[in-house]
């Protein structure tokens, strides 16, 4: 998998679950990015990271009734919607950017989500 | 305010396949309000445009800009520099500034990134919807403040064509309202029910579109 | 500045001890396992992309203020040698019955592990928080044969020797929060609990669920899913018979929201809950039954029975069916919703304290300087639990300071 | 000046050499960084050469959290001037140099960040004088805090924020206003009485629960009913309290009378002390409880109200007729009042109730900072979690103004010359932070109610709007995604 995978990261979920993935292989390519809130992060964003030469955007928010700001992950999950739909307009493959969400205490879903972008991606770029 | 939305990706990608140097250059009033075109669409469409490029091995170079309004001359001097390195400006302003951007660069390709809709209203965050048609004469006073000429799809003025259903326009019931609908209740609201009986007289159009392209000129305010 | 004693690190003591600590208290919180947190560590989280409110992350978070704040002192495999009350002050000799890890001082560096002989250090890393604890069964000091091999490699005198003879601590108001004993389906063999491998108890699947996506026994051959899933509710609860005639509350709140994942991750699974009376667990549980019955889960009236082998290894539940008599239902895996019940250890903790639980068991919120929260004194949830102990941690300071505690305690908060 | 600070744990990161080289910074190793002793032995170093910026480097154990909030209160540096990176034992120095100069780039745009304290108001404004609100008042007065009972219906608007909140009030005679501020409000304001005079209710013959007790008691031996039916569950799951209610009032109704009695209930609620034992008395006394699924039928006909539904236990359809019937009102009424919500202007849960459903507000908290909510108008109707709520409330509110408010300047900042007035941030904001500074023409953020989510900055169409401590450029920078430092700290600073 060319370039590695930003994991844009809320820090009340997303961030503290990588944490205890401590340095298990699966984190292997991934940066995490902290963020207040998965609220945070733009289409733009997005796509500009993918721009710099990132092969994914994972953003990580709380589920939804568990987001510390109340509203945050629903944002994200609808810019990041815009996101893919760019990507699939520009003929990119929309699993470019994902959008997970995992709650600080869910270790082994969010190992899960990223094995599967991965495999995603590589599978898109067998493609491509 | 003037409605716009985004033309579709692939039009846009066709729109500008001869440039290498391209300005993306962003209004910042109307639609930044309407989200068709402030700096946050600029940089998406910027930035889907050069993945795509990316992706078919294209070198171009695409920058971004976004100014006050398009629809006033000195506020493009804040872009002179971007505008003369480019082959090509992407406006993503409504057509008036698309156009004015033309005109005060005469000779520089203009290609409209938006699609103008109508002059309308925010009903709710992210959805807006069309109140006025600029027919150049406006007559909602006598339909209780609402405008048959626009929300009534077929611009009808002396009461409804009957064809709606649960106040519903039969044109597309499950967006548009009927007009007549509306106005009939406003008016029962008002306790002016009665006055629709009168007669509306021929309506002059070329007040509007159809008296060609329109032209003010306020005395007082030329220089 | 008063100083209280907390018993007991689940969710319920936490939760007062942080509410001491906040009000400018000095806070003693006392935990008779090798490591805080109690049961709740090995919850899983029961959110799908929408939470179901169980409360697993808040209380991480709720540890994670613990962990950080300098109020708060923390002492675990404590072993209560004595206790005493006079005038109002509660004075209590806390020994220690292993050595063990302040998880405030551990700063995770994992040096100790290696160092111990008998492997007996785990490290819990979830959440937000991190610390090492040592597994006391495992550990092979005694008072006669110490062994300090872990307490010299600690670079930061994290770790504490046994200490018999225990040191005293004094007290304007004690809280117990002393947490509660799962219901041991052994005791209704008839649910095939022990003999097939395929049947859970609530906790076991909750556990499995905070290590694994799919609920399979870590030996078990093959990790794929179940594909029927049955939820067997009030075992152990409202039972006269086994005198345990209370709902345990809880049973029905993770039984849907463990349904509702499995339903989730596998929309091909046939999940069934077989119940008496769902209960109200959740702000939300109309749109929550709704959601589950557009998932394809059926909430069934009447719990079976007893529970057998079929053929491929899956599971025959005997229901009983009004309108036919007993009618069988097959399945791949069964899940046990056990209820709470008393732990037997707490009730002879709160005796020494004077507090007498009541018939089935359950301690009085109690009065004066000691209080009881959480499972101890009644059956409830996590959000639940953390709200009487706030609540408890409030009459305390309240009570203690006969109304004035308010502008003296926030006078330098 | 930026410090580079190397654990010795940590061995070599990259050149040392390199490092100075990459930021024009200064790199001091030192021992186990991560201990009390390692922070202070850092915090030295910070004041001696006068570094404001630190960026700590540790191995994968390292607790990043906990070291930086350490290392800020040790040397007194601001939020967001210590970073702190973990490196696994794996890992390429190429790698661990571009993270060591995204951090670096990501530092150097952090601005200087100040905190304004503001003493607040330290009186508690109570909504609603039912059970819960006079708990609540009697948990802040023993707590040694003055509180104010008011009626929901007399409050007339609410401004401001957490430790100064306006709230006006119509005098008690009515004429005109008055206006005092709090320092928190608690609000339990229950929820409306269902109208008995509309459907499900016939005046006489279908009644409200609530009314039932009173009117058996008000009746003569000829005109007490010969049977009585209790509905729950009509519109949506009742709670315990419902079901609580129900229980009593039949067995109220058989110590008046002999008297045939039922409840139909979707499920018999005993979650909670007592309520198993008060069930079997119900039963023994000869209440009959019928589990029905679905909808139920009730018409008031002839002399009697007919009650159809289908029996889940028998799995056939039950009729009964009898001469008087008690709907519960819970889910009935519309909830709570939209007027006072709007005013709070907090969420509601999915059946309407104030206090969105969200597990980091439960029990007592609301989006805003100040506002709390406890019993049945947030939807706990039972009485014992209802008190529990009040008394979290009152804890939550002495807790938040025994000290001065203390408010973190790095709250969103709008660009006045970009703002369109768009209005996009002012209706997404959770917590009400963005309003609309009329003069200036733009929005603008209460520092006080801003919780630093950044959701408006990620919303708005023209990008005016700037986190200062996670700006683009930051954030970019973080994500490796900017080449080098310097085009990055090119950005303007807010």
């Amino acid at each position: 998998m060319k370039g590695g995978i930003v994991a844009l990261c809320c820090e009340n979920s997303g961030w503290k679950a990588l944490a205890s993935l401590g340095d298990d292989p699966v984190l292997d390519g991934v940066e995490a990015v902290r963020l207040p809130c998965s609220g945070k992060a733009e289409t733009g964003m997005m796509l500009k990271i993918l721009e710099k030469g990132a092969a994914g955007v994972l953003v990580l928010g709380c589920p939804k009734d568990d987001c510390t700001f109340l509203r945050g992950s629903a944002r994200a999950q609808k810019r990041v919607a815009v996101a893919r739909a760019a990507l699939k307009d520009a003929g990119v493959g929309e699993e470019r950017v994902r959008m997970e969400f995992i709650s600080s205490v869910d270790t082994p879903r969010l190992a899960e989500a990223i094995r599967a972008m991965k495999a995603a991606l590589e599978a898109h770029e067998g493609k491509a | 305010m003037i409605t716009a939305v985004r033309k579709p990706f692939d039009e846009i990608r066709d729109l500008v396949k001869g440039y290498d140097r391209l300005l993306i250059l962003g209004c910042g009033t109307c639609v930044t309000v309407c989200m068709a075109g402030g700096e946050k669409e600029v940089g998406i469409l910027a930035s889907t445009l050069r993945l795509a490029d990316q992706k078919d091995g294209r070198s171009r170079e695409i920058t971004e800009a976004t100014i006050e309004r398009q629809c006033d001359r000195e506020f493009f001097d804040a872009v002179k520099e971007k505008m003369a390195a480019a082959d090509a400006v992407l406006s993503m302003a409504c057509g008036v500034g698309a156009q004015f951007c033309g005109e005060v660069f005469a000779g520089k390709a203009v290609l409209p990134a938006l699609n103008t809709k109508f002059y309308g209203t925010t009903e709710g965050p992210g959805v807006w919807s069309a109140r006025c048609s600029g027919c150049g004469t406006c007559v909602i006073a006598d339909f209780g403040g609402i405008c048959p000429v626009t929300r009534c799809s077929k611009s009808l003025l002396n009461g409804p064509c009957g064809g709606s259903s649960k106040g519903k326009c039969e044109v597309d019931p499950a967006n548009i309202e009927c007009g007549w609908q509306l106005i009939h209740d406003r008016m029962k609201l008002l306790g002016r029910l009665a006055d629709l009986e009168a007669v509306q007289p021929l309506k002059d159009w070329s007040t509007g579109r159809d008296g060609g392209p329109g032209r003010i000129v306020k005395e007082d305010a030329t220089l | 500045m008063s100083t209280y004693i907390v018993v007991g690190s689940g969710v319920a003591g936490c939760a007062a001890a942080l509410a001491f600590a906040k009000a400018g208290n000095k806070v003693e919180l006392l935990e008779a396992e090798g490591r805080i947190g109690g049961k709740v560590l090995s919850y899983c989280c029961k959110a799908t992309d929408s939470c179901s409110r169980c409360g697993v992350c808040t209380a991480h978070d709720l540890f994670a203020q613990i962990l950080a704040h300098p109020g708060v002192a923390i002492r675990t495999a404590v072993d209560l040698r004595t206790v005493r009350e006079a005038g109002g002050r509660t004075s209590v000799r806390v020994g220690a019955s292993g050595p063990w890890i302040d998880p405030k001082a551990c700063i995770d560096c994992g040096r100790c592990v290696p160092a111990c002989p008998s492997r007996a250090i785990r490290r819990y890393a979830r959440g937000g928080v991190s610390f090492h604890h040592i597994e006391g069964t495992q550990c092979a000091d005694a008072p006669d044969a110490p062994c300090p091999s872990c307490r010299n490699a600690c670079p930061t005198g994290a770790i504490h020797a046994a200490d018999p003879a225990g040191t005293l601590k004094k007290a304007d108001g004690v809280l117990l929060a002393l947490g509660h004993r799962p219901f041991d389906p052994a005791l209704k063999p008839r649910l095939g609990y022990g003999r097939f491998p395929n049947v859970f108890t609530g906790a076991e699947a909750e556990e499995i669920l905070s290590r694994r996506t799919t609920l399979t026994r870590a030996d078990a051959a093959s990790t794929a899913a179940p594909r029927s899933v049955a939820f067997i509710q009030c075992v152990g609860s409202r039972d006269p018979l086994l005198k345990r005639n209370w709902c345990s509350a809880v049973c029905c709140a993770y039984a849907l929201r463990l349904a509702r994942l499995l339903a989730h991750r596998d929309p091909g699974a046939e999940i069934t809950v077989y119940a008496i009376d769902v209960q109200d667990f959740d702000k939300a549980l109309t749109p929550l039954r709704a959601e589950l019955e557009a998932k394809g889960v059926k909430i069934v009236r009447g719990v079976p029975s007893s529970v057998d082998s079929a053929a491929g290894g899956r599971l025959r539940l005997l229901v009983e069916d009004p309108k036919s008599g007993a009618r069988t239902a097959e399945h791949d895996a069964v899940v046990l919703s056990v209820g709470l019940g008393p732990d037997p250890r707490a009730r002879a903790t709160a005796a020494r304290f004077g507090l007498d639980p009541d018939a089935d068991g359950f301690l009085p919120e109690g009065g004066g300087g000691v209080r009881a929260a959480g499972t101890c004194a009644a059956p409830q949830g996590i959000p639940g639990s953390m709200a009487q102990g706030r609540a408890a941690a409030l009459e305390l300071m309240s009570g203690r300071a006969g109304g004035h505690v308010g502008s003296r305690a926030g006078g330098h908060g | 000046m930026t410090g580079i600070f190397l654990c010795s744990c940590l061995g070599e990161v990259c050149g040392r050499a390199e490092l100075e080289k990459a930021a024009g910074a200064r790199v001091f190793p030192g021992e186990r960084l991560c201990t009390p002793q390692g922070t202070a032995s850092m915090a030295v170093s910070i004041r001696e050469h006068g570094v404001d910026r630190a960026l700590v480097l540790g191995c994968a154990a390292a607790q990043v959290d906990a070291v930086c909030a350490s290392l800020r209160k040790a040397a007194c540096l601001g939020t967001g001037r210590v970073r702190a990176l973990r490196f696994a034992k794996r890992g390429n120095a190429e790698g661990r140099a571009a993270s060591v100069r995204a951090a670096l780039a990501a530092l150097d745009l952090v601005p200087e960040v100040r905190t304004r304290k503001t003493k607040p108001n330290r009186e508690v404004l109570v909504i609603g004088c039912g059970a819960t609100g006079r708990a609540a008042s009697e948990a802040l007065a023993s707590l040694g805090r003055t509180a104010l009972m008011t009626e929901a219906a007399s409050v007339t608007d609410i401004r401001g924020s957490a430790g100064r909140f306006t709230v006006r009030f119509r005098n008690v005679g009515g004429d005109g206003e008055n206006a005092r501020t709090f320092g928190a409000l608690i609000v339990a304001a229950g929820l409306p009485e269902p109208d008995a005079s509309r459907k499900p209710f016939v005046p006489g013959r279908i009644i409200p629960l609530a009314d039932l007790s009173d009117r058996l008691s008000g009746l003569s031996r000829r005109e007490f009913p010969a049977s009585l039916a209790v509905v729950l569950d009509m519109e949506i799951d009742e709670t315990r309290a419902g079901f609580e209610e129900a229980c009593r009032a039949c067995l109220d109704a058989k110590s008046l009378r002999p008297v045939e009695t039922w409840v139909f209930l979707h499920d018999a609620r005993v979650a909670g002390p007592g309520l198993e034992d008060l069930y079997d008395r119900a039963r023994e006394a000869g209440v009959q409880f019928v589990k029905y699924g679905g909808r139920i039928r009730l018409d008031a006909a002839g002399s009697g109200v007919k009650v159809r539904a289908r029996d889940t236990v028998l799995g056939e359809e039950v009729e009964i007729s009898c001469g008087l019937a008690a709907v519960s009102g819970y889910g009935l009424a519309t909830p709570a009042d939209a007027e006072l919500t709007a005013m709070l202007g907090i969420g509601t849960d999915a059946l309407g109730r104030l206090q969105e459903n969200n597990i980091r507000l439960l029990p007592e908290l609301t989006g805003r900072a100040g506002i709390f909510v406890a019993g049945a108008c947030r939807g706990a109707t039972y009485g014992p979690d209802a008190v529990r709520d009040a008394r979290n409330a009152a804890l939550s509110a002495h807790e938040l103004l025994s000290r001065p408010v203390e408010t973190e300047l790095s709250h969103a900042v709008v660009d006045g010359d970009k703002c369109a007035l768009c209005l996009t941030c002012v209706r997404l904001c959770p917590f009400r932070a963005m309003t609309v500074n009329a003069e200036k023409k733009q929005a603008e953020c209460v520092p006080e109610s801003c919780m630093h989510c950044g959701l408006c900055a990620g919303e708005c169409p023209n990008k005016a709007i700037t986190l200062p401590l996670w700006s683009d450029g930051i954030i970019l920078a973080l994500s490796g995604a900017a080449p080098d430092a310097a085009s990055v700290a090119k950005e303007k600073r807010p």
